[in-house]
């Protein structure tokens, strides 16, 4: 999948320590943030409309996650495993191509 | 090898050259403040390469920089006293939570109020649970040992924890006492440059260093310092040992014994104020007294196993605490007697509270406390297990 | 992948990301996204400090990091010493610090962290002249603990320890110029930023890279659990933050102001604008608001005299 | 092992001359020990400090009680302090005076064994200009103890000051230790 974090997200996993002896020395991070799927927090998901989309980049720029990349044919897409749903992109987007749409879940 | 007269202060100094440190970050209080003129002088002098001084606003300020230099990798050093140890406690959990090799020297003094600027221990020993080790040193020439030894047994790949240097202020800080100095490639073959558990720069593999810990994973960090710090008893016996091999002077005991092979008393205590005990020690001797010294040398980590083995052979430890833990009693006492509590090794042990803020303990005053001890013994039974010695009544 | 030349062009920030997904900031958390740039602006090749505040929960706990650069979380008051301590370190390893392809030591530190209790520490590193950036990101509380007021909060805002109520009890001082303490060190460069102006942010960030000497950046960042804001607001807040002047954009270098604002010469929107989006305001009576309101054209009119007399 | 005392005021380089004298004797290949008074005295106030000699390593870490010789920088002390106090048996007083023999006795609390006269003062001001009289009163410490040789006092002095400086305060020693008067009483 053509996400922002490609292969980094694929990689992704838990890390689990059963063993103190599996603990490195120092408190050093051993892994990403991109394991954690934070796109469960939603109530309310971004759904790009993209024959109103101007391919202006703004939500991809605005977003704090960030969750939205920019596909091969130039269109914005994204990414519901991390996506929160804040909405800001919505809120940004100057053709409203992008609405916040309550989520069946 | 030369031989200098020097004060216990620049004996660190000097020592903080030859050891090539990197990053000094420290911040001036009396007694200290001559180590850290001395270093910019070698500065100002062009005598060290790449050793980069950062005059911070603070003491916290000071830890807070070396913790930052010592994480990018740099041999970090730092030294302070009383009031200025105290504003850095928080971040000597840090220093040591990071397991950051630093050395810093305590220039023992008396917290305020009242003001005070003289020896007393209670400083560096309110600092016990920091995850630091402790050497205190008894003259120039172990200050000066100390430094060296220190920053081999902070960065050892089993230890990764930062030293304190302790020195008493003015008895040694400012006294010229007679200091010999090995040659600087000697010195080089025996402390080789540091490598870092972790460094800054490593923008390959970024990682963070102390991301929050929740309760899953916090537990086993504590348990790796509990581990290295007892890891670092080996170490520090190994490059004790082998510091005498070289240099002539054998650190390989944590806890130094004088006389006490025979000795039914046994003096225990800390830092500059056991060169006067040895002194009485011979003159008691002398006199027909079966007495020795035990000089503990490093307090952190506490040498149990060379406490139970003195303790086993002796009638009576008389603890001389140039500090006190209000509430409780003499803080070398309140260990040493819990160290054997759970052994067979139970002797008559009495705390001395000596020489607070400075106040001489005397060559004359060790006889007194012989004579006492004696009488205890004899008695088979303590007269009180806390005692104010140098209390005007 | 590669982009699409045209698409490239349109991007006004760079393409690169290495502020990790997955984090653990609030919805529509303007400081993550604050991070997010910073991370754009110097491509990994930065050491961060972090103290106690949001940004210590946001960049991953133990053993994630949600930066794609090292970072040392440390104790509150101490980003400024430990970036000086940083900065030296590289120093006399002998790395090329700041520059182009230099390392960029950064302090990112909360308001709180700043202008409170790591004010002397700040003020420290920035008189030593050390080569670094110091970053407040400025939430106008403590957050982290749950929004406690600090010297940064403005007046009339409702925080949990000023929590309104019958006595009116809201925050009653004006927010602490930072700034302006920073500006007194005669640092080399100091510039106040908005995450709702991220190009301006990007091009100060570079500015920052590039000069010699200690550079700060205070970034208004918008905490929409703190401000009581919908979620989708923060840049909308955050612009009117600017355009009413509440928050203006301008830069200080060599001993010269120069006011960065979108709109140069269109007059400052009227400031309920901004207050009427936070449930942080709503307490204010009508003449708080015209306080607040008189404050904020009155530091305006003083910013343009400084630009007009130093720029 | 021989305990010295300095009495001075602070400025006048009591200290100092406690230092070099410990230079001095360990250019000699002793055992020294040289400290001051652990106080917080200002310029003008009256400072001690200590010189320890030794065969042998120096181990005790107090200060000096009961002196074998003590050495005062400044005659005016001697109405302010008692310059002999826990003055041993058999000491020796070396003193910084334009007065006699008579009058300084008259003002010490103890008749010490030995004493030593000299102005170093006027030498001070002859040599260096400046009432500083740390360095002249070692060569009267040099003549009348002879625990160490002027010679080492001397070297000691050149390596405390670089240059001009320690030429000129060497002269001042040497001065000193040729106009020192030494009575047995």
């Amino acid at each position: 999948m053509n996400t922002l974090f490609g292969e980094k997200k694929a990689k992704a996993e838990k890390l689990v320590f059963k063993s103190v002896d599996e603990y490195p020395e120092a408190p050093i991070t051993l892994g990403t943030t991109l394991l954690n799927f934070t796109g469960d927090w939603r109530t309310f998901m971004p759904v790009v409309d993209e024959s109103k989309c101007i391919r202006c980049y703004i939500c991809w720029k605005f977003c704090p996650e960030p969750a939205i990349y920019i596909k091969e044919d130039g269109h914005v897409a994204i990414d519901y495993d991390y996506c929160k749903g804040c909405g800001i992109c919505a809120n940004e987007c100057p053709t409203k191509a992008i609405t916040m749409v309550r989520e069946e879940k | 090898m030369p031989k200098k007269v020097v004060s216990g202060n620049y004996a660190a100094a000097y020592a903080v050259k030859h050891a090539r440190v990197e990053v000094v970050a420290a911040y001036p209080i009396t007694p200290q403040t001559s180590i850290i003129e001395k270093i910019a002088e070698f500065i100002a002098n062009g005598e060290v390469e790449n050793l980069q001084y950062v005059p911070v606003e603070s003491e916290h300020s000071a830890m807070a920089a070396c913790i930052g230099a010592s994480a990018t990798g740099a041999r970090t050093f730092t030294a302070t006293s009383a009031q200025g140890l105290a504003l850095m406690h928080e971040m000597l959990h840090w220093a040591a939570g990071a397991r950051l090799p630093i050395v810093m020297v305590d220039v023992n003094r008396a917290m305020a109020p009242p003001w005070s600027v003289w020896d007393d221990q209670t400083d560096s020993l309110s600092q016990r649970d920091t995850g630091w080790l402790q050497f205190y040193a008894e003259n120039n020439q172990e200050v000066y040992d100390g430094v060296l030894m220190a920053f081999k047994i902070a960065e050892h790949e089993k230890v990764n924890l930062p030293v304190m240097i302790v020195e008493s202020a003015f008895i040694l800080s400012h006294t010229y006492d007679v200091v010999d100095m090995p040659e600087q490639e000697e010195i080089d073959e025996f402390l080789p440059p540091r490598k870092p558990l972790y460094t800054l720069t490593d923008f390959e593999n970024p990682f963070s260093v102390g991301a929050l810990g929740t309760p899953a994973d916090y537990y086993e960090f504590r348990y790796k310092i509990a581990k290295a710090m007892e890891e670092a008893k080996k170490v520090i016996k190994e490059v004790g040992k082998e510091y005498g091999e070289r240099f002539g002077r054998d650190y390989s005991q944590m806890i130094e014994l004088y006389r006490t092979d025979d000795a039914e008393i046994v003096f225990m205590g800390m830092g500059s104020l056991m060169g006067t005990v040895k002194e009485a020690v011979d003159i008691l001797r002398s006199e027909g007294y079966k007495v020795g010294a035990a000089k503990v040398r490093w307090f952190r980590p506490f040498p149990r196993e060379e406490l139970y083995e003195l303790a086993k052979n002796v009638e009576g430890i008389a603890v001389l605490d140039r500090n006190f833990s209000f509430g409780q009693e003499g803080i070398l006492f309140n260990e040493a007697k819990g160290v054997l509590y759970n052994t067979d090794a139970r002797p008559i042990m009495k705390n001395y509270i000596v020489g607070l803020g400075g106040r001489d303990l005397t060559v004359n005053d060790v006889k007194a406390i012989a004579k006492n001890m004696k009488e205890i013994i004899e008695k088979g039974k303590l007269d009180r297990e806390i005692e104010w010695y140098h209390l005007k009544r | 992948m590669e982009l699409p030349a045209d698409v490239k062009k349109k991007l006004t920030l760079p393409f690169e990301e290495h502020f990790y997904a997955g984090h653990t900031a609030c919805q529509g958390c303007g400081a993550a996204l604050g991070l997010r740039y910073v991370l754009k602006a110097y491509g990994g090749k930065a050491i961060f400090t972090i103290p106690a505040c949001c940004s210590t929960i946001i960049a991953g706990p133990w053993p994630y990091t949600a930066l794609n650069a090292p970072l040392f979380h440390t104790a509150f008051e101490t980003t400024g010493a430990v970036i000086s301590g940083i900065e030296a370190a590289l120093k006399a390893k002998g790395y090329k610090v700041k520059g182009e392809d230099g390392i960029m030591v950064v302090g990112w530190a909360g308001d709180g962290g700043t202008a409170d209790i790591g004010l002397q520490a700040l003020s420290g590193f920035l008189e030593r002249g050390h080569d670094a950036l110091y970053i407040m990101y400025d939430n106008e509380a403590y957050m982290n603990t749950g929004i406690q007021r600090s010297s940064s909060t403005p007046y009339g805002a409702w925080t949990t320890n000023t929590p309104g109520g019958k006595k009116h009890f809201l925050e009653q001082r004006p927010k602490k110029k930072v700034i302006d303490i920073v500006i007194a060190h005669k640092p080399a460069y100091a510039a106040t930023a908005s995450v709702a102006y991220p190009e301006d942010f990007m091009r100060k960030l570079k500015k920052a890279q590039t000069i010699k000497g200690p550079a700060f950046i205070q970034l208004f960042a918008p905490c929409p659990t703190g401000w009581r804001s919908p979620t989708d607001k923060t840049i909308e807040i955050a612009r009117l933050a600017v355009q009413t002047a509440y928050f203006p954009l301008f830069e200080y270098e060599n001993g010269k102001y120069k006011i960065n604002m979108p709109s140069p010469n269109k007059e400052p929107k009227p400031l309920e604008e901004f207050l009427k989006l936070q449930g942080r305001f709503k307490y204010m009576t009508k003449e708080d608001i015209e306080t607040l309101q008189e404050w904020v054209l009155r530091e305006w009119e003083e910013l343009k005299k400084k630009a007009e007399v130093f720029g | 092992m021989i305990e010295i005392r300095f009495h001075g005021r602070g400025g006048q380089g009591a200290v100092t001359a406690a230092n070099i004298l410990a230079e001095a004797a360990f250019l000699e290949g002793k055992y020294v020990q040289a400290f001051p008074f652990f106080g917080v005295e200002r310029r003008g106030a009256p400072v001690t400090a200590f010189t320890r000699i030794d065969e042998k390593p120096i181990r005790i870490k107090t200060q000096i009680y009961e002196p074998d010789i003590v050495v005062v920088l400044d005659p005016s002390l001697l109405d302010t302090v008692d310059v002999t106090a826990g003055l041993k048996d058999g000491g020796m007083v070396i003193i910084n005076t334009e007065k006699s023999k008579e009058e300084v006795l008259e003002k010490l609390k103890k008749k010490p064994a030995k004493l030593a006269l000299v102005d170093a003062t006027t030498i001070a001001l002859e040599i260096l200009g400046l009432p500083i009289t740390n360095t002249s009163i070692l060569g009267a410490v040099a003549k009348a103890t002879g625990i160490v040789k002027i010679e080492s006092v001397e070297k000691a002095i050149k390596e405390t000051f670089s240059g001009e400086l320690g030429e000129k305060n060497a002269k001042a020693a040497r001065e000193a230790f040729e106009k020192t008067v030494v009575y047995e009483l």
